[in-house]
């Protein structure tokens, strides 16, 4: 009974709501990359590396003196960069998206230590940097800059995708891409447009880690947030609503899972508090699986004029 | 007269606390131009064979490293090898003829630093968010958890593990988590919870490394670790011919000058007098020997 | 320009190919070599001689391979049937788990009995991991990519929880590690004072034996037509259902014997540092090798070799030892490249 | 009488797909309001040249003015705005995507910050009224039928203005009614002054619609006719280069029944039933035809057949043995033929070998397998004589199956289930999108079948195909089935009625018979 108070004195307080949006923000960020680029139709499993180069990159710049916006930039430029060469190999050259997705992940992840440490040789305890500090809001609202852009960037994603001609264009590569190419459309152009901008929003994710949930940059710090992205596209079936939802969710678990280690923490070993997550996104999997309608081209290259 | 050549292979990147204590030290010595010093972050451990084997075969004549994950490799590295010296963090013993361990055993200034973070909470409650449950962090946990309850026996400690070495953002939002149930004072195994601590203007304890400088309003003291008494003292034994496996365990206590309580610096007089004293009384008892602190590498468990 | 399909790659192409990809990727690592200000090229004779260049660098490199074969054949054998298989990381944890246990002081067993039981223990429980996220697909209907990507994470915070709880040694201080394996679970050594292996040659058997099924057998003829279009050969009469579990079977069960071979012939008990990314590994393995058996054996000694090699060659020079990850990825992008090229042909419109 | 303005020119086009000339040196021109019939063999490179007039395929030489304008190559969007419309042999239309949707993708700026759906809408509305179109903007294109997805095709290409249509084997997969309703449609088109270009292999389609025809045959022009000047024999003639025969039944004693549908209802999960109480009994020497318009059930008395589905109630017998659980590989083993509706989806492994495709039913056949082993030797004889006896026209076993014509393909699905001597044939839209020459191949060997003791069953939504072969037609409706009635008792107008679900006139033809 006193742990049933305690879990409802957790849900209702502002503090873990507040958690949650903080949690949340790089699940947001980096799911809506990967849908912009599954909606067009190519999967990005260079998530993971695509975050961990935005971290870096928007990190670094900031700590050679930039200041934090224009770190921002250069990560959603380098997460634009990822993705121009992700969609290079698999758009017109239509190379298998899974495994330049890994390559990518590689490349990015590796290219980011490497460049660090040779910037930084000597460091033994980490540079920092002084990062975002949440705005002075009372309540859950007292959030950095960057989780209000990425509750904002689901909205604009919503509407480009479903309100603009080149949101319908994005869709269509994504469903048919002969057909939008029968439109007068470039699958080639719509295509790697998308990656590019799907990247972007994935190093935001990354560069959210280092410029405000933290102030250093670390190796493997993004700690497989990436590859969680691409599971919650599914989960969400590919909407951005549901995307931002999903998000949320997981983030509440997560959330709810270092609160509730502190009640129960000798009752379980805390590893099973921390496959809740998993576990519950699994099965959520197998309840929408039926009704999700997926973008029917995903991970079919298109070459033009060959069957 | 020739410099030692010494190599260093570390699991994790330099800048992780553990492994920074020892690369410093190296680098200290090299600086002063006792030895030449090359080394490896971040191997594998399916790896950390090879580069043992790598290194030994270059000539190198001292390998300092953590072999915790691989240990029966490493051990048989060194049969292999008995030419060079190999100082290894480790929590077994030393393998004759030239295979040392050590280990960062500063429970003793851990001790220390629960006595001023019992007497500095007002809630009663201390947060303690550790990477894994391992003896490296057990150890100390429960040495702080020991020297809390003696000057503040209603205290009560909220604990947990996030799962990584290497996620600030998660120790973080963990630390968040404890300071939203009245933990006013947080014991920073990690990075990251310093910060969280910071941002709430609650207070830090720091281990292994001083972060003082970079959190001046909320790192009260920290327990270091120093490995320069070992690394001089292998460093030395090796140039004088003379090393052997020997257990480099208390090169890390405060007598030997491995481990110290860092100076309360910004918080020199916000920390009561009288438990100021109290401290200082039980630091002069360790290093007399009239005081032990309890080495309990069990897993600590939360109090509330 | 434009891609033509070539109607038959000559061989020499197919030949150049790679050699032209790796070329290609050292080029391109070469300025960030050279961007320590180390000579390039004699980093790169480093790299070479620290991969081949000796009786020692060549078995680690062969040693590395061996899971690298058996995650890569894991790999190809579900990607042929469309089985989308991303966990092989966590299958092969469960086949180190299983491994750990049978060949464990716990139950045993007598000794001849040891080391057949926890290889076959571990190929089972790779297998079996394998099996739900099948089982889910085919019942339905659920992406198998997602699933078992998740369940990676999932296995390793089981066996973190093991190796904290029931699992954990006695003897081991405290560490979240398993007991030894007694000695009769421990495959013999080729090459006395190296680390390989018989678990090398397990893996180039099998490698040599799922090519002959793929080739010669029924089995390889279902998996070949359910693979490249499952309802004609449901309409044929094939079992496509068994097809796909037996497919999932098997792949998990390779993924399974990888950690198991790690466990019996390199490390000797479980940590959860096992493996440094095998399972993901594999796909690459798995895609440079096209898919083919034998093509796995030679992706993967090539994928150990860069990274054995590079990983030498930083040690030796003022070069991050992250530039081996740099150098096995720009190599699989300049790889798949070239593999394309060598199918199609660029020609001007 | 002064001939109307030239919309389309094209010159000396010149296609290869390696060593494959697909189009050689083609020469067309079109003029307002003009239909023109492309008719040739499969493979002919019919598609192929429509292709590269609107941009899919570059041409390897040759040039194409539209207007008077030449037309840059390789690029739809600069044959849209040239107005050129094509509706392609496949349809490309996105089903998750709403109709409207599908049709206003495209026409607007790529970078705007809205999408002026409002006035899409009152446009494709006002079109389809005038055209007599009739659809709904906000369906999924997922939930259509054919007919209606022709519709959204056609309203794409109107849409955008488009002065010259191109239609590829439109009528492929339309009932006759629908197929009707198009023509009609195209009627209305060229009475405003369009252009079209079809492409057909249905004779009876080019003499109702089309002014002028060109007949392609391996890539070439052979002729272009005015169609008021030719008629059926020459055409077929120029298309396959020589005279065509027309395969008829004999007449023929049924024999005793191989298949016996009783009381069979199978369920669809909601609402109406697929199949409903059916009664059907096929006999040796025997051909029944199910007609129907499609989407009334055939597909599920397919599968039944083939054994992909079961009878929720009801008994299916064969050769008067009641089958109980049976799964494809059962029915193959009880000698019956399977040729399945869609040849590419769920006839071959496109990406398997010929030889490989052609074991694909008995590959446990201790002549193609010993000890799990394939037996690829005599597996590879078995391909070549199918080859052999089929005329298969490809390069040899080993040949991937992708790359054969769709005649070829439905040649290769004979040879599979037919070399075995069945004793029933299912054969499911057996001569769908093929040309004639490759009809009355498919035709005569289900003949010849029949005459070798086979009971076959057609289900065709080609009324043509069901009165050229049938000795006794049913009619599916609503997933019913009206009792086979003999094919010299039943006129045309009768089975349209029925088709139609006016069953009211069976008392009256079964009286009759
Ligand atoms: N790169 C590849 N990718 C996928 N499958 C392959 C590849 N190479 C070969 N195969 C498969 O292996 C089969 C046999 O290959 P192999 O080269 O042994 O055949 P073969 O020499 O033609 O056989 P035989 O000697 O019996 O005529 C091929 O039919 C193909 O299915
Ligand atoms: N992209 C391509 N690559 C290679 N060959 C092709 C390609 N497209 C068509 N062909 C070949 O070119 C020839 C002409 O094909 P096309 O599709 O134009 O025929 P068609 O006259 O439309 O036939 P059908 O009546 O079956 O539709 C065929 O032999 C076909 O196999
Ligand atoms: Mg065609
Ligand atoms: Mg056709």
């Amino acid at each position: 009974m006193e742990i049933a108070q305690d879990i409802l004195n957790i849900l209702l307080s502002a503090a873990f709501w507040t958690a949650v949006l903080r949690i949340a923000t790089p699940y947001v960020l980096g799911t809506l990359g990967e849908l912009v680029c599954e909606r067009a139709g190519v999967l990005n499993l260079g998530i993971e590396g695509i975050m961990t180069l935005g971290a870096m990159a928007g990190w670094m710049a900031v700590y050679q003196g930039a200041d934090l916006w224009t770190g921002v930039l250069v990560a959603a430029g380098c997460g634009a960069l990822m993705g121009l060469l992700h969609a290079t190999l698999t758009v017109p050259l239509g190379l298998s998206q899974h495994v330049t997705g890994i390559g990518i992940t590689l490349l990015g992840t590796s290219l980011s230590y490497y460049v660090y440490r040779l910037v930084l040789p000597q460091a033994s305890t980490p540079p920092t940097i002084t990062p975002f500090q949440p705005l002075d809001l009372p309540g859950a609202l007292a959030q950095t800059p960057l989780t209000y852009l990425a509750v904002l960037l689901a909205g604009v994603v919503a509407y480009v995708l479903y309100r603009t001609p080149v949101g319908l264009a994005v869709r269509m590569v994504g469903e048919n891409p002969a057909a939008a190419e029968a439109q007068g459309l470039s699958v080639t152009g719509v295509r790697i447009g998308a990656v590019m901008a799907g990247s972007a929003l994935m190093a935001l994710a990354g560069a959210f880690l280092t410029l405000s949930a933290f102030n250093a940059f670390f190796f493997n710090m993004v700690n497989g947030r990436g590859w969680i992205c691409i599971a919650l596209v599914v989960f969400a079936s590919w909407r951005p609503g549901k995307a931002l939802l999903g998000a949320l969710l997981f983030a509440a678990f997560d959330a709810f899972q270092l609160r509730l280690q502190q009640i129960a923490g000798g009752v379980l070993p805390y590893q099973v508090f921390l496959m809740l997550p998993y576990l519950l996104s699994i099965l959520a999997l197998v309840l929408v699986a039926r009704r999700a309608s997926y973008p029917r081209a995903l991970m079919i290259p298109y070459r033009k004029g060959e069957r | 007269q020739s410099k030692v050549k010494v190599a260093g292979i570390y699991t994790v990147p330099i800048e992780q606390q553990w492994v920074s204590r020892i690369h410093t030290a190296l680098k200290a010595a090299e600086a002063r131009g006792d030895i030449e010093y090359v080394w490896a972050e971040s191997v594998a451990n399916t790896d950390y064979e090879r580069v043992m084997r790598q290194y030994a075969e270059g000539g190198q004549q001292l390998i300092f490293g953590e072999v915790f994950g691989v240990e029966r490799a490493a051990r048989a590295v060194a049969k292999d090898y008995p030419k060079t010296a190999f100082v290894m963090g480790s929590s077994f013993k030393p393998q004759e003829p030239n295979f040392s361990v050590f280990d960062n055993y500063i429970q003793e200034p851990a001790y220390l630093t629960g006595m001023i973070a019992g007497a500095m909470t007002k809630s009663n409650v201390i947060g303690m968010v550790g990477g894994y449950p391992i003896p490296e962090v057990n150890r100390l946990m429960n040495a702080f958890m020991d020297g809390a309850k003696e000057v503040n026996p209603n205290v009560k400690f909220s604990v947990s593990f996030i799962g990584s070495w290497f996620d600030p953002p998660k120790a973080k939002e963990a630390a968040f988590a404890m300071i939203d149930r009245g933990a006013d004072v947080m014991y920073a195994e990690r990075f990251g919870v310093s910060d969280a601590a910071k941002e709430r203007k609650v207070l830090a304890i720091g281990n292994v490394i001083n972060t003082q400088p970079q959190y001046p309003e909320t790192v009260v003291a920290s327990a270091l670790w120093h490995m320069e008494p070992s690394v001089d003292r292998a460093i030395a034994t090796v140039k004088a011919g003379s090393y052997k496996a020997e257990d480099y365990g208390p090169y890390s206590h405060m007598k030997a000058g491995g481990s110290s309580l860092a100076p309360l610096g910004t918080f020199e007089g916000k920390v009561p007098a009288d438990v100021v004293a109290k401290v200082k009384a039980r630091e002069q008892e360790i290093r007399d020997g009239k005081f032990t602190v309890k080495v309990n590498d069990g897993e600590p468990k939360s109090t509330m | 320009m434009r891609l033509e399909p070539r109607a038959h790659a000559p061989l020499a192409i197919r030949l150049l190919a790679p050699v032209g990809a790796v070329v290609a990727a050292l080029a391109l690592c070469a300025l960030l070599v050279a961007w320590t200000g180390a000579p390039v090229l004699r980093a790169y004779g480093l790299l070479v001689e620290g991969a081949v260049g000796s009786r020692f660098a060549l078995t680690e490199t062969l040693t590395r391979a061996t899971p690298l074969i058996l995650t890569g054949l894991a790999a190809a054998v579900a990607f042929r049937a469309k089985l989308w298989n991303i966990g092989a990381e966590g299958q092969l944890y469960m086949g180190a788990l299983a491994a750990v246990v049978l060949g464990g002081e716990l139950l045993n067993l007598p000794a001849w009995a040891v080391l057949p039981l926890a290889l076959i223990g571990g190929a089972l429980a790779g297998g079996v991991t394998l099996l739900g996220p099948a089982v889910l697909k085919v019942r339905f209907g659920v992406d198998e990519v997602v699933t078992t990507l998740l369940l990676n994470f999932v296995v390793l915070l089981l066996v973190s929880m093991l190796l904290e709880g029931a699992l954990k040694d006695p003897m081991g201080m405290g560490w979240p590690q398993s007991a030894p394996v007694v000695e009769a679970a421990e495959l013999p050594k080729l090459i006395e004072r190296t680390r390989l292996h018989v678990g090398l040659l397990l893996a180039l058997g099998l490698a040599v034996i799922l090519w002959l099924i793929d080739t010669r057998t029924i089995w390889g003829y279902e998996n070949r037509a359910v693979g490249a279009n499952p309802r004609a050969a449901a309409f044929a009469g094939m079992p496509v259902t068994r097809v796909m579990l037996r497919t999932a079977l098997l792949s998990g069960g390779l993924a399974g014997l990888a950690g198991a071979a790690e466990v019996c012939g390199l490390k000797g008990y479980l940590t959860l540092d096992l493996s440094p990314g095998f399972g993901y590994s594999g796909i690459v393995v798995a895609m440079l090798a096209q898919l083919h058996p034998l093509g796995v054996v030679g992706a993967a000694v090539f994928i150990a070799g860069i990274f054995v090699g590079a990983d030498a060659m930083s040690r030796a020079m003022p070069v991050p030892n992250y530039i081996a990850d740099v150098l096995v990825a720009t190599s699989l992008l300049c790889m798949l490249v070239a593999g394309l090229l060598a199918r199609y042909r660029l020609r001007r419109s | 009488m002064p001939s109307p303005p030239v919309v389309l020119r094209l010159s000396g086009i010149t296609k290869r797909f390696g060593p494959l000339v697909a189009n050689d040196a083609i020469s067309l021109t079109l003029h307002e309001g003009e239909v023109l019939a492309l008719l040739g063999e499969n493979g002919a490179g019919k598609t192929t040249l429509m292709n590269i007039l609107f941009g899919h395929y570059v041409a390897d030489e040759g040039s194409i003015e539209a207007f008077g304008r030449p037309l840059p190559p390789g690029s739809p969007k600069a044959a849209l705005a040239a107005g050129i419309g094509m509706v392609h042999q496949h349809f490309t239309l996105a089903d998750n995507l709403s109709v409207l949707d599908n049709i206003a993708v495209g026409t607007e700026p790529l970078w705007r910050f809205w999408s002026d759906r409002g006035a899409a809408r009152r446009r494709l509305l006002d079109l389809a009224e005038r055209f007599g179109l009739g659809v709904r903007p906000d369906a999924l294109v997922g939930d259509l039928s054919v007919g209606e997805r022709q519709r959204v095709e056609i309203l794409k290409a109107l849409y955008r203005d488009a002065r010259v249509l191109i239609l590829d084997e439109p009528t492929a997969v339309l009932t006759p009614q629908e197929s009707a309703g198009l023509f009609d449609t195209l009627r209305r088109l060229t009475a405003d002054g369009l252009a079209v270009v079809f492409i057909s292999h249905k004779m009876n389609e080019v003499f109702a619609a089309s002014d002028t025809v060109a007949v392609l045959r391996a890539g070439r022009l052979v002729a272009t006719r005015r169609t008021a000047e030719t008629d059926r024999e020459e055409l077929a003639e120029l298309m396959v280069g020589r005279a065509l025969k027309p395969p008829t039944p004999t007449p023929m004693a049924a024999g005793e029944p191989v298949l016996a549908l009783a009381q069979v209802t199978v369920n669809s999960g909601h609402g109406r039933p697929l199949l409903d109480a059916v009664d059907l009994t096929v006999r040796r020497h025997q051909v029944i035809g199910i007609a129907g318009v499609s989407g009334n059930g055939q597909t599920a008395l397919a599968d039944l057949v083939s054994g992909l589905i079961h009878p929720d109630s009801g008994t299916l017998s064969l050769k008067g043995e009641t089958v109980g659980y049976a799964d494809p590989a059962a029915m193959v083993r009880r000698g019956v033929a399977r040729i399945p509706e869609d040849r590419h989806a769920a006839g071959l492994v496109g990406a398997m070998a010929v030889w490989e495709n052609l074991i694909a039913e008995r590959y446990h056949d201790p002549a193609f397998q010993r000890f799990g082993v394939i037996r690829r030797g005599a597996a590879r004889a078995h391909a070549r004589a199918v080859i052999e006896a089929f005329d298969v026209r490809c390069p040899g076993p080993d040949a991937r199956t992708q790359l054969l014509s769709g005649g070829n393909m439905q040649k290769l699905i004979l040879g599979r289930t037919l070399a075995h001597g069945p004793d029933l044939i299912l054969a499911s839209q057996p001569t769908r999108g093929l040309d004639v020459g490759a009809v009355s191949y498919v035709h005569g060997r289900l003949l010849e079948a029949r005459a070798a003791g086979a009971g076959v069953l057609v289900i065709s939504e080609d009324l043509d195909e069901i009165l050229a072969l049938a000795d006794a037609i049913a009619v599916i409706h609503h997933g019913r089935l009206t009792p086979a009635l003999p094919h010299d008792r039943v006129s045309v107008r009768q089975l349209g009625l029925l088709m139609a679900g006016h069953w009211d006139v069976l008392p009256e033809i079964l009286d009759a018979a």
